[in-house]
């Protein structure tokens, strides 16, 4: 097995400073927004590398940065053998960006809605003036829709069958790698179940390799090979599902998976969660997650811990293990 | 002919047909349209043409036959003996040129600056903005007076005439762009944010691909609405600017220069003068002005 | 057993569109108890919201109440003139929206806003609800409640929020709360926060709560019963317990079955195929049948029947396990 | 705060320089400033000696300076046409101008406003339609047509109201009031209804639309939903929120009555300054037209002022220092 994707010391820094003539008048310092902080991981080929995280945990981020949406501030990213941050040979990068898609969110707002459904799927195609005939039809067949809806426009489809032509125009260029982010979590779940079945089979097909971005736990176990978590921008943890689920070791981790309902906890009580997240311009010191976390010691306020390797899993904790 | 169906069957076609008032203003407009285009057809009389006036004629009364020639005219004429009917058709014809190709420039202008203001942001952006905030804070009709004034300082006086329309547009069309650029810019800040612009940057499509494939289909409706409010507003301004006798010449009378000329007959009697260019302002703009409101009403989501 | 404090009986809201009336909830029915968190849970576009929304008279043109009965406390609600409608509301029946952010007055202090609320149903003075406002923000666990009295909306976080919003919601002790939604904005450590703080607060008051969510799990841990809609009508009712582990509608099991469940090593998850139709697509007879695999003709023929099972009802020609007793 | 005050005043001094230049232009470059002045009858010497007092001699941006430093002091030359100083001239009909604008933007905003929350409050009664029809009519009715209108019915028909003119006038110094006699009274009513009727009908066309979105809120459903009463709805949560903007454009609005004077002006030959530049731009009077220019942006820059100012009063998360809550 080797690696498709390989992300090193991954970090974004947004500027959110107020506009100068504020910050010189209320004396405040420039602040900066660290959206995702020194995150390192590796996808297998062929395997669902999933991003878990809340609001503010920057796994929209890392994918952006990782199809190239968003630029780095430091850090690496390579994907099939091309460092795209380093690279200077423009048509090396062009040619390791082709083999990058991605699926968006929102199935209504992922496609022009005045556009019809043959040349929206075309156009990763067109743009580079490959050969489109007879791609869509293909495509969406092999997504389970037929070759007649392609002269049809987005919103003659519900959401479900959009998505299922989202993932068509992801498909069209031949990509290895295939950026999912949230994808069903605008679904209803019986059209969730469909989908995630389709991308499970198209993968098993194809030899695609996914980095599939939620915040939806359920989603997750169920799809991936391997899960980061991830709070407030830096990765906490990282397992394969069943030690992540059977036994998580970071103690965030470990309240995420608790305060997530069941579908078995009837009437279950639960001591929920302390406290929200803290804002990420100025996150705690140390450890991002001690002032939440019921095994915090004084060491955790102090110095933010290394990436550490237990039975398998990758911990940042002080106390885990 | 599938996508004459197509837009038959569209709600928006719906809507159409099930708005009376809509389709009336619609049927007045395209009506007032033909008859401009049609004038020389229609026109009994040239009013450009002094062979043929008679100031014998002048002031006949509508529909009554003249005292001293017998003729009978329509609308009635003016001083001149100008039959009132042919030079009300060949006003609108100015006015309505002047309303829409000044609404053509303004929107022209608009959509680009709203477009790159909106896509591109940075210093572009508030370039862009600030100078349409600062004009905003003027009002249209008073930057149209200045452009003719400071146009007619510099051009030397045998020119003023012929070039007076075209700074008419110009100035017109320069106090109206910063709506469309505004709706425009605010439009693109939402639809750029959506995924499917995501999509096509993702691919590598340049910025000019997706302002103009992807933003541009997808900001017009709002641009639609602002167009047909501001044709209203640009004839309006135009008869406001010619009957100020900043507008258009006398050589070239608009429905304005119509109404200034038929005022000083008022207070004497000679009310069709008057009354009917006014007339024909007022539903040229009403329609218009429906048709705008309605279509607002009618490609606003939220309202329904 | 106690009277229920809601009890809807054949319910239809329509909506008249330009091609059609639409009927947004076809004849529900359902009761909920003092005490009791009714979930009602169905997919986007399945109603549960509309039936809400009828019950506190806040439905919007042109959604109508059309036909059967909302009785509240023994008071049938939905014929009221709206004047005395208002004074229910907030009053008898309080509501919860999904978006927090978006459901407060952006330029009214927040105690303002719970002191009107309070003023306008207990008849209180001034102060009195403004001692009752910094009390009520407490036992929702706002911290240093005195001094945030005095915030706007805008200087709290998303969970805080709604916390504010349920103390609004709470503060003139309804007897019925209506909550559409009230996690989906938020996440998943926000949401369990404020799901136990729903729970306790209506178990020590003793308030019914009408729970409209699309989230299985929360109305698992949070529901005592649960109503499943879907295209505007009821499948299944039931115990929580009795609707998740054996479902008797094929809906309510295909729903189960698809949901990505804990138990791990399933490659592959049931899928109920094809989306639920748009109400004006709706097939005749049972609305389920174009995607049931237990459909026969006699689905297509008229509404199903409503069925007794365990601890509720379920609205199919061909239950799951009642097949042979019926 | 402190600093967005600032920011917006040297954007005001920006502008004002931006418009300086553009009146400073058609000064310079607009027709010959020498042969303006001096005639037909003038020696080579005249001009020089002229060219270099006016100091016409001088780099662009030092004439330009001095330019601004003079009309900073109310010195922009003489009138062309008048042959007095454009400031002597503006002073003498200012007064007329600023009452008409005065009653005319009361009237404005009194009713566009009341008129404007009625319509959306009572959306689909007849009286709100039928003024909505009405106020499209206004719209489209060309502000020197409802003047002329108004002259026939009520000067020449019913001979109840002066056609033209301020009638008698008080002088208070330098100030010629018309508020103090009958006449002066009886002569402002058609102009000002004139004036006020095109921009009433904006401003109430735009509080409904902007009304309508706020009464589509979460907030106000909420609202709604806690029972409180309909005036408290309307006008303690939606119009206080329909403020934010409708204030710009009211801004905006008041500017343009300034402007649109010069039609009112002109219709019932009001001795104001709008007339004052019509006849400046019929006989390119440069010096007024500039004059004029500055006069009003002065004018208009205030009115920005005073409106964003507002805003803090309204809007409370502009007044807070700190960024909001994510």
């Amino acid at each position: 097995m080797n690696a498709i994707v390989s992300v090193n010391d991954l970090t974004r820094v947004f500027d959110v400073s107020k506009p100068w003539l504020n910050r010189v008048l209320e004396r405040l310092p420039k602040s900066n927004l660290t959206a995702v902080s020194e995150v390192s991981f590796n996808i297998e080929e062929n395997t669902v590398y999933s991003l878990v995280g809340e609001s503010g945990s920057g796994k929209s981020t890392i994918g952006k940065m990782v199809v190239g949406l968003l630029g780095n501030s430091a850090g690496d990213v390579e994907v099939s053998g091309v460092n795209l941050a380093r690279e200077s040979n423009a048509e090396t990068i062009a040619k390791a960006r082709d083999t990058i898609q991605m699926i968006f969110q929102d199935p209504y707002a992922s496609m022009n809605p005045r556009w019809r459904v043959k040349d929206i799927i075309c156009e990763p195609v067109a743009a580079k003036g490959g050969e489109t005939v007879g791609l869509a039809e293909g495509l969406l067949e092999q997504v389970g829709l037929s070759a007649e809806d392609a002269s049809k426009f987005p919103h003659e489809f519900s959401g479900g069958q959009r998505q299922r032509i989202c993932i068509a125009r992801a498909l069209a260029s031949r990509p290895r790698l295939i950026v999912c982010d949230e994808p069903t979590s605008a679904l209803d779940v019986s059209v969730q179940a469909q989908v995630l079945n389709l991308m499970s089979d198209l993968k098993d097909d194809l030899g695609l390799t996914y980095l599939f971005i939620s915040h939806d736990l359920t989603v997750v176990r169920h799809i991936s090979d391997r899960i980061g978590v991830l709070y407030l921008g830096r990765l906490v943890e990282e397992a394969s599902p069943d030690d992540l689920f059977e036994a998580p070791k970071h103690p965030y981790t470990q309240m995420l998976i608790a305060a997530a309902p069941k579908m078995d906890g009837f009437g279950r009580e639960v001591e929920p969660p302390k406290g929200e997240i803290p804002d990420p311009i100025n996150p705690p010191s140390g450890c991002a997650f001690h002032p939440r976390c019921p095994a915090a010691t004084t060491l955790c306020a102090q110095f933010r811990p290394q990436m550490r390797t237990i039975s398998g899993s990758r911990v940042a904790c002080h106390h885990a293990g | 002919m599938q996508k004459l169906r197509r837009i038959w069957q569209s709600d928006l076609a719906w809507n159409f047909r099930n708005t009376p008032v809509a389709v009336v203003s619609a049927l007045i407009v395209l009506v007032l349209g033909l008859a401009v285009i049609f004038a020389p057809l229609i026109a009994p009389h040239d009013p450009f043409d002094p062979t043929t006036l008679n100031l014998m004629n002048g002031f006949s009364e509508p529909m009554q036959p003249n005292p001293f020639t017998g003729e009978v005219f329509l609308l009635g004429t003016d001083d001149q003996g100008r039959d009132v009917f042919s030079t009300i058709l060949y006003g609108m014809r100015i006015s309505l040129m002047v309303g829409l190709l000044s609404v053509a420039f303004a929107m022209v202008l608009g959509i680009i600056l709203g477009l790159i203001a909106g896509y591109v942001g940075g210093w572009t952006e508030t370039i862009i903005m600030r100078i349409a905030d600062v004009q905003l804070t003027f009002p249209s009709i008073l930057v149209a007076m200045l452009i003719f004034g400071i146009v007619k300082g510099i051009t030397p006086v045998e020119y003023r005439d012929q070039m007076a329309i075209w700074v008419l547009i110009l100035a017109i069309g320069l106090g109206e762009w910063v709506q469309f650029a505004r709706v425009v810019r605010g439009a693109t800040l939402v639809e750029k944010n959506r995924e499917y612009v995501q999509a096509a940057r993702l691919i590598g499509r340049s910025k000019w691909i997706i302002m103009i494939r992807h933003l541009l289909p997808n900001v017009l409706s709002p641009v639609l609405v602002i167009a047909t409010i501001s044709l209203a507003l640009a004839i309006i301004a135009e008869a406001t600017l010619s009957f100020l006798g900043v507008g258009a010449p006398p050589t070239q009378p608009s429905l304005g220069t119509l109404i200034r000329i038929g005022q000083s007959f008022l207070f004497s009697g000679e009310w069709w003068i008057l009354l009917f260019p006014a007339l024909t302002l007022l539903t040229l703009a009403l329609s218009v002005n429906m048709l705008g409101d309605w279509l607002r009403d009618a490609l606003n989501p939220k309202l329904r | 057993m106690t009277e229920p404090v809601l009890s809807i009986r054949n319910l239809v809201v329509e909506i008249k569109t330009r091609h059609a009336v639409l009927c947004a909830t076809d004849k529900v029915s359902y009761d909920i108890a003092p005490g009791e968190i009714l979930g009602v849970v169905g997919e986007s576009g399945a109603g549960k919201s509309m039936a809400g929304n009828a019950v506190i008279g806040l439905l919007n043109p042109p959604a109508r109440i059309t036909g059967g009965e909302i009785w509240l406390n023994g008071q049938r609600i939905d014929n009221l003139p709206p004047n005395q409608m208002r004074r229910l509301r907030g009053k008898e029946i309080g509501m919860i929206f999904q978006d927090p952010l978006t459901s407060l007055n952006p330029l009214l202090r927040i105690g303002d806003q719970l002191a009107e609320t309070m003023m306008e149903h207990l008849g209180l003075t001034k102060a009195e609800a403004h001692t009752r406002a910094i009390a009520a923000l407490e036992e929702v666990g706002i911290p240093a409640a005195a001094e945030r009295i005095n915030s706007y909306p805008h200087e709290f976080s998303g969970g805080m929020r709604q916390r504010v919003v349920i103390a609004l919601a709470l503060c003139a002790e309804p007897s019925l709360i209506i909550a559409d939604e009230p996690t989906t904005a938020l996440d998943v450590s926000v949401q369990a926060q404020i799901i136990s703080l729903l729970k306790r607060l209506c178990r020590e008051r003793g308030t019914a709560v009408m729970l409209i969510t699309h989230d299985m799990g929360v109305i698992a841990e949070a529901a005592d019963r649960v109503a499943v809609m879907y295209a505007g009508r009821l499948a299944e009712t039931g115990n929580v317990r009795d609707v998740i582990t054996r479902p008797r509608h094929p809906y309510t099991d295909g729903l189960m079955g698809s949901t990505p469940s804990a138990s791990a090593g399933q490659r592959r998850l049931r899928q109920i195929p094809g989306a639920m139709p748009r109400l004006h697509t709706l097939p005749p007879g049972c609305a389920f049948s174009p995607r049931c695999e237990r459909a026969t003709d006699q689905c297509l023929n008229g509404p199903s029947p409503t069925l007794e099972a365990d601890s509720g009802q379920a609205a199919c020609w061909h239950p799951i396990k009642l097949e042979g007793a019926a | 705060m402190l600093a967005y005050i600032i920011r917006r005043i040297m954007q005001s001094i920006l502008v004002l320089f931006v418009v300086g230049l553009v009146a400073f232009s058609m000064f310079r470059f607009v027709g010959d400033p020498i042969e303006n002045m001096l005639g037909q009858e003038r020696t080579a010497e005249d001009v020089q000696r002229l060219r270099s007092d006016l100091g016409l001699d001088q780099p662009f941006v030092l004439q330009y300076w001095r330019f601004l430093e003079n009309a900073a002091h109310g010195d922009f030359g003489l009138s062309y046409r008048q042959g007095r100083p454009v400031v002597d001239i503006l002073i003498e009909r200012a007064p007329a101008t600023l009452e008409l604008a005065l009653v005319s933007g009361t009237l404005a905003m009194l009713f566009g406003i009341s008129l404007g929350v009625f319509t959306a409050i009572r959306r689909d009664g007849w009286l709100a339609n039928g003024i909505m029809t009405v106020s499209l009519i206004g719209v489209s009715l060309p502000t020197f047509l409802i003047g002329i209108l108004l002259i026939y019915v009520f000067s020449v028909e019913l001979g109840w109201l002066p056609s033209f003119g301020r009638g008698e006038m008080v002088m208070i110094g330098r100030w010629s009031t018309g508020f103090l006699t009958e006449s002066g009274l009886k002569s402002l009513i058609l102009p000002s209804i004139t004036l006020g009727l095109y921009q009433m009908t904006l401003i109430m066309r735009l509080v409904r639309s902007e009304m309508l979105e706020v009464l589509r809120t979460d907030y106000v459903r909420f609202a709604r939903a806690r029972g409180l009463k309909e005036r408290s709805v309307y006008f303690r949560h939606a119009l206080v929120n329909t403020m934010v903007p409708v204030i710009t454009i009211i801004g905006l609005q008041l500017g343009s009555i300034i402007a649109f004077a010069i039609i009112t002006e002109t219709v019932f030959q009001w001795p104001g300054v709008g007339l004052l530049f019509i006849n400046a731009v019929q006989f390119v009077d440069i010096p007024v037209m500039a004059a004029y220019l500055m006069l009003i942006s002065v004018l208009f820059v205030t009115i920005n002022l005073i409106v964003d100012l507002l805003y803090f009063l309204i809007d409370p998360r502009l007044r807070t220092s700190k960024a909001g809550a994510h």
